[in-house]
């Protein structure tokens, strides 16, 4: 019973809202939307869930005495606070002022930061001593000058090669790779429909 | 009471002061860095949970609380959130698999269909594109040929790439070693060269990101310095 | 919606050509997987076959193994992508366990979280539940898998979709020993720079579980199947459209 | 050192059975460097993290681990970049009695070639050069980032823009008048100084074209986003009549999906004032996809576009425009030739360029000269750590 029936479940949705895919039926589409419904609202839950964890994992670490353990009371004051203006004033200023000199600042600042690393892994992926770092810097300083605002006007051969290369070498290349996901993607699913992979009920693969 | 300006003032200095505290981190791991980062984890994570608590948790209890007879369905649907929920105990761990069970199927299922629907079909169709139009553009329709005929190799060149069995020693196995060969050769040259576009276009961005951040620090100094009156 | 409408009447195949496609691929599913077994000599991966490796050196070196397991996201689409990284947990919690230890699992995803946290409270060398869910967005994730290995030991080994924020913010953060493989595509260049040592990305991310469990031949012969679709739709599209066209 | 299949341990070189379980060594896959005690494949020239040169493989442990298997084992795509191996960041436990050899200086040609080498390093193993090196890549970051502050030098003359912005404005000059526009601001905070010019520019097109906007977000954070963007836009609309916030979608690719159905059913209340979406008549108007005649979406990364194309795209066949971020604009390019976009606009440069070519004058080239700055600073780094690449490789095959 622990694992039939969310095999079932699992089995069903899926071939309920596959057939949506393939063919119009009223009810069917009926049944598809209130299934995707459903897993809009579970997603909501899942979050919760997640919110937990990471409260219980910071709490834990309180309690444990660890070392570093102050950064946790941070997150755990600062969490419950944001969820009670959010929840408790949804239109008020408090929470727009939350986002506009909290989040927005950090979460800016972080994105910004990834530039310095971004180029200093440059230097850790170039002495390996074969060709494909190479063509790698070298097509990425090729796509870097076209990337240059206004570079078009400098002369239109350069808007032909920018064409050209975004058409053929990257857009063909990049077909293949999306390809090759979309199989892989498409196994996955099918293992899954078909229950020979079935996560949810637990680990099932010994080894 | 604060006024107004009063509040803005302190959301300005506490901006820069955090977008400060973010930047020392180049200078080295520190205490105001982790400040910074666990602020950052407890207000963003507080503040998802608020959006998806009011927007997509509340609106459908309240419709269910006014009218039970239409929206019948979302009591189901929250009989299996607390379920999901039961997970984080060990005792009740088992009540997830069905609502997870579900969750996996729609998930499956809705991957499965748009990933046919809209990128294997089409774009497995658009190689042959290039070989059945004669108006695209002003190329000439040799140009046009030989591009579609690039664009097919360098793609089925990529896909070879990522072939996981060895070929076999049958009859269809020649084509099969010279698809892995194609791959070999020419695919991974062709994903370095998207990898530099790849690399290329994220230096880009992240350029932008840190200008953006460098401007917002002009402004904001010289704003909050210009109203402290300094 | 009338429930007792003629279904027949009301019956539109919406695409015909996705109809076509998807029963053939179910064909070559159903025959594949009912097919006898066959010896699949798999492509050696420096990277897929080391695990085993990789893992049992970890726990040597008396460090914490980490899975950093989907995407962010906040729905259902990292479901099928971490599909792969469960074989992968499944493998590293039934080698870790033989030793009385239980591997760390952070998640962007709080579904798969929820599976992780299954998967490892049905161990019962796993005391504590080790799944630490790093929230929906990429900015998220680096931090608090920063703060993770700030607090706790370094993490050692982890496997799993990343995107580029977390991957390089975490490199900065100098977690020993981490290793991703890549996620279904988005920038595997800065991925791949930023840990050179083992990025898969593309189809491959899909197909490692078959490095651990070579039980199952019939997944790479279907993605071999799948592969070869693909030039001959090719053909018969041309085909079709020289046909209509003349 | 060698490292034994079996059990690990590290064997001086040239051994042929280890020293602690006796198993063969011509069976090693792996030797530690002998400066920084990385492990790295027997196959390697250099150490994957120091550049040390390492020793030559003996010619007995070459033939057993690459024979007839190497062509293979390179068959990874990504084999070509992935020589060092994972093990290379584990901290092996050296064994008692053999201890690691004294630290030598690296011997570099010039100072900052190896300053630049070496940053990668462990931090423990030459910490001032790695420094010295950080501290020059950062600088050279700081400055590329600050020209734009800096210069401001616009020429006259119009400027020409590349191909995907004249796809854009034709793209939107198709919109017929008063049509219903659907938005999606698929992006976070931090992704705003890229996307925001871009949001901008749209927004205020929709706008002359008494457009009626309808603006919804995947993103958690995208429409707090799309809120501060309107609040700084001084746009001639109403809401309610000319734009509307229908709210955050969860879900994703299942959300998505569901979007096909009416608005009203996914998106309850509106997400500026909370009110039920019957209370306003753009909602009444426009009540389900079937009624928008455009799909714009915003968005920081790639995936996100993929799935409005597989979920949304594809069974509607409606026109979609995507705006994404500099990073995300080759992984979309198929889309664009397969015409599942109608148009596919990348990061800010674009931005600034479909700016001058609206307005029909020059360009700002601050952030031009600053781009040209990043993309030396790149080329220097190249250059200087491929010299040094050589040159070591030049002194090994003396």
């Amino acid at each position: 019973m622990r694992k039939t029936i969310p095999i079932a479940a699992a089995v069903i949705c899926g071939i309920v809202i596959i057939a949506d895919y393939l063919v119009q039926v009223p009810w069917l589409h009926t049944a598809a939307a209130r299934l995707l419904e459903g897993a809009v609202v579970l997603a909501g839950f899942a979050l919760v869930l997640g919110i937990l964890n990471l409260l219980a994992f910071n709490f834990r670490h309180i309690r444990d005495h660890t070392p570093g353990r102050w950064q946790s009371w941070i997150i755990l004051i600062s969490l419950p606070i944001t969820v009670l203006i959010g929840t408790t004033f949804p239109g008020s200023g408090a929470f727009t002022w939350v986002y506009t000199y909290v989040v927005t600042p950090l979460m800016t600042a972080l994105g910004a930061l990834l530039l310095f690393y971004a180029v200093t892994v440059a230097v850790r992926l170039l002495p390996l001593r074969n060709g494909a770092a190479i063509i790698l810097f070298a097509s990425c300083l090729v796509f870097m000058i076209l990337w240059i605002p206004g570079i078009s006007s400098v002369s239109p051969f350069i808007a032909a090669v920018r064409n050209w290369l975004y058409a053929l070498p990257v857009g063909a290349s990049m077909r293949g790779l999306l390809l090759g996901a979309a199989i892989g993607a498409v196994v996955a699913s099918l293992r899954i429909l078909s229950s020979l992979e079935q996560p949810y009920t637990g680990i099932t693969e010994k080894h | 009471m604060f006024a107004a300006e009063h509040i803005e003032l302190a959301g300005l200095v506490c901006a820069l002061f955090l977008t400060l505290a973010i930047f020392t981190r180049l200078i080295g791991d520190n205490k105001l860095f982790r400040f910074a980062q666990s602020l950052f984890v407890g207000v963003t994570s507080g503040y998802i949970l608020a959006l998806v608590l009011r927007s997509v948790i509340w609106p459908r209890i309240l419709l269910l609380v006014q009218q039970p007879a239409q929206y019948w369905y979302y009591g189901l649907y929250f009989v299996l959130g607390l379920m999901l929920l039961a997970r984080g105990l060990r005792k009740t761990n088992a009540l997830a698999n069905l609502p997870l069970g579900m969750l996996f199927g729609i998930g499956a299922s809705v991957t499965l269909g748009g990933t046919l629907a809209g990128t294997l079909i089409p774009q497995t169709r658009a190689l042959a594109t290039p070989f059945t139009t004669t108006s695209l553009n002003t190329w000439p329709a040799w140009a046009l040929l030989l591009n579609g005929v690039l664009v097919l190799v360098g793609a089925l060149a990529v896909l070879g790439a990522f072939r996981f069995t060895l070929p076999s020693h049958s009859p269809v196995g020649f084509l099969s070693t010279v698809w892995s060969w194609l791959g070999r050769t020419l695919g991974r040259g062709l994903i370095m060269i998207i990898l530099g576009a790849l690399y290329a276009g994220a230096l880009v961005s992240f350029y932008t990101l840190l200008v953006g951040r460098f401007s917002f620090l002009q402004q904001t100094i010289s704003e909050v310095l210009g109203r402290l009156g300094i | 919606m009338d429930g007792s409408v003629d279904i027949q009447a009301n019956l539109i195949i919406r695409d015909p050509v996705l109809l076509a496609v998807f029963c053939t691929i179910l064909f070559l599913f159903v025959s594949i997987y009912l097919s006898p077994r066959r010896d699949i000599r798999l492509r050696p991966s420096l990277f897929l076959f080391d695990i085993p490796e990789q893992i049992d050196r970890s726990i040597e070196s008396g460090k914490a193994i980490t899975l950093d397991i989907a995407h962010k996201g906040l729905g259902t689409s990292g479901i099928v992508g971490a599909a792969s990284s469960f074989d992968m947990l499944g493998y590293e919690t039934h080698r870790v366990s033989r030793l009385g230890r239980c591997p760390s699992v952070m998640c962007a995803d709080g579904i798969v979280a929820a599976v992780a946290m299954g998967a490892l409270q049905g161990e019962s060398t796993c005391t504590k539940p080790q799944v630490l869910y790093t929230g929906p967005d990429p900015f998220l994730a680096a931090a608090n898998i920063a703060l993770y290995s700030q607090i706790n030991e370094s993490p050692a080994y982890s496997y799993g979709q990343a995107s580029v924020e977390s991957t390089l913010l975490g490199q900065d953060i100098e977690m020993p020993g981490i290793s991703r493989g890549g996620t279904i595509a988005p920038l595997g260049g800065l991925l791949l720079s930023a840990h050179p040592e083992n990025a898969i990305f593309g189809a491959g991310y899909y197909m490692a579980p078959i490095y651990l469990n070579s039980q199952s031949d019939a997944q790479p012969r279907l993605h071999n199947w799948l592969c070869v679709m693909i030039p001959s739709a090719f053909i018969v599209e041309l085909l079709l459209k020289l046909l209509g066209h003349t | 050192m060698l490292v034994c299949a079996k059990c690990s341990r590290l064997n001086p070189e040239g051994a042929n059975t280890c020293s602690a379980c006796g198993a063969s060594l011509a069976e090693a896959k792996y030797r530690a460097c002998p400066t920084c005690g990385t492990i790295n494949s027997i196959r390697d020239m250099f150490c994957f993290r120091c550049l040390t040169l390492l020793p030559p493989a003996d010619d007995q442990i070459d033939t057993a681990n690459i024979g007839d298997s190497a062509a293979d084992i390179d068959l990874d795509p990504l084999a070509a970049l992935t020589h060092a191996l994972p093990e290379a960041q584990l901290d092996f436990t050296v064994p008692p009695g053999s201890s690691r050899p004294p630290h030598t200086a690296p011997t570099g040609i010039s100072g900052i070639a190896t300053a630049i080498s070496q940053i990668s390093g462990p931090s423990h193993a030459q910490p001032s050069i790695s420094r010295v090196a950080k501290i020059l890549i950062y600088a050279g970051v700081i400055l590329a980032a600050l020209i734009p502050l800096l210069a401001h030098i616009r020429p006259s003359g119009a400027t020409s823009a590349r191909e995907s912005v004249y796809g854009l404005l034709q793209s939107l000059e198709d919109i017929p008048q008063g049509a219903a526009v659907l938005v999606s601001f698929d992006y976070g905070p931090a992704y705003a100084a890229e996307l925001d010019s871009l949001a901008t520019l749209i927004l205020q097109h929709l706008a002359e074209h008494s457009n009626k906007v309808l603006i919804m977000s995947t993103h958690p954070l995208g429409m707090a986003n799309a809120e501060r963007l309107f609040s700084t836009l001084d746009l001639p609309m109403e809401y309610g009549n000319n734009y509307l916030y229908l709210g955050y979608l969860p879900g994703e690719e299942s959300g998505l999906r569901l979007l096909l159905g009416e608005f009203g059913s996914v998106f309850i209340y509106d997400f500026f004032k909370q009110q039920s979406l019957d209370t306003y008549p753009l909602a009444r108007e426009i009540e389900s996809l079937s009624q928008v005649q455009r799909v714009i979406v915003l968005s920081e990364d790639a995936v996100t576009i993929q799935r409005w194309i597989e979920q949304v795209q594809s069974p509607t066949h409606l026109s979609m425009d995507a705006l994404v971020s500099a990073s995300a604009e080759p992984y979309l390019t198929p889309y664009y030739l397969s015409r599942q976009l109608s148009s596919l606009t990348g990061g800010l440069p674009a931005a600034l360029e479909l700016q001058a070519v609206q307005k029909g004058t020059g360009l700002d080239l601050g952030f031009s000269l600053g781009l040209v700055g990043l993309t030396l600073l790149v080329a220097l780094i190249t250059v200087v750590t491929t010299i040094n690449d050589f040159s070591k490789r030049h002194k090994q095959g003396r």
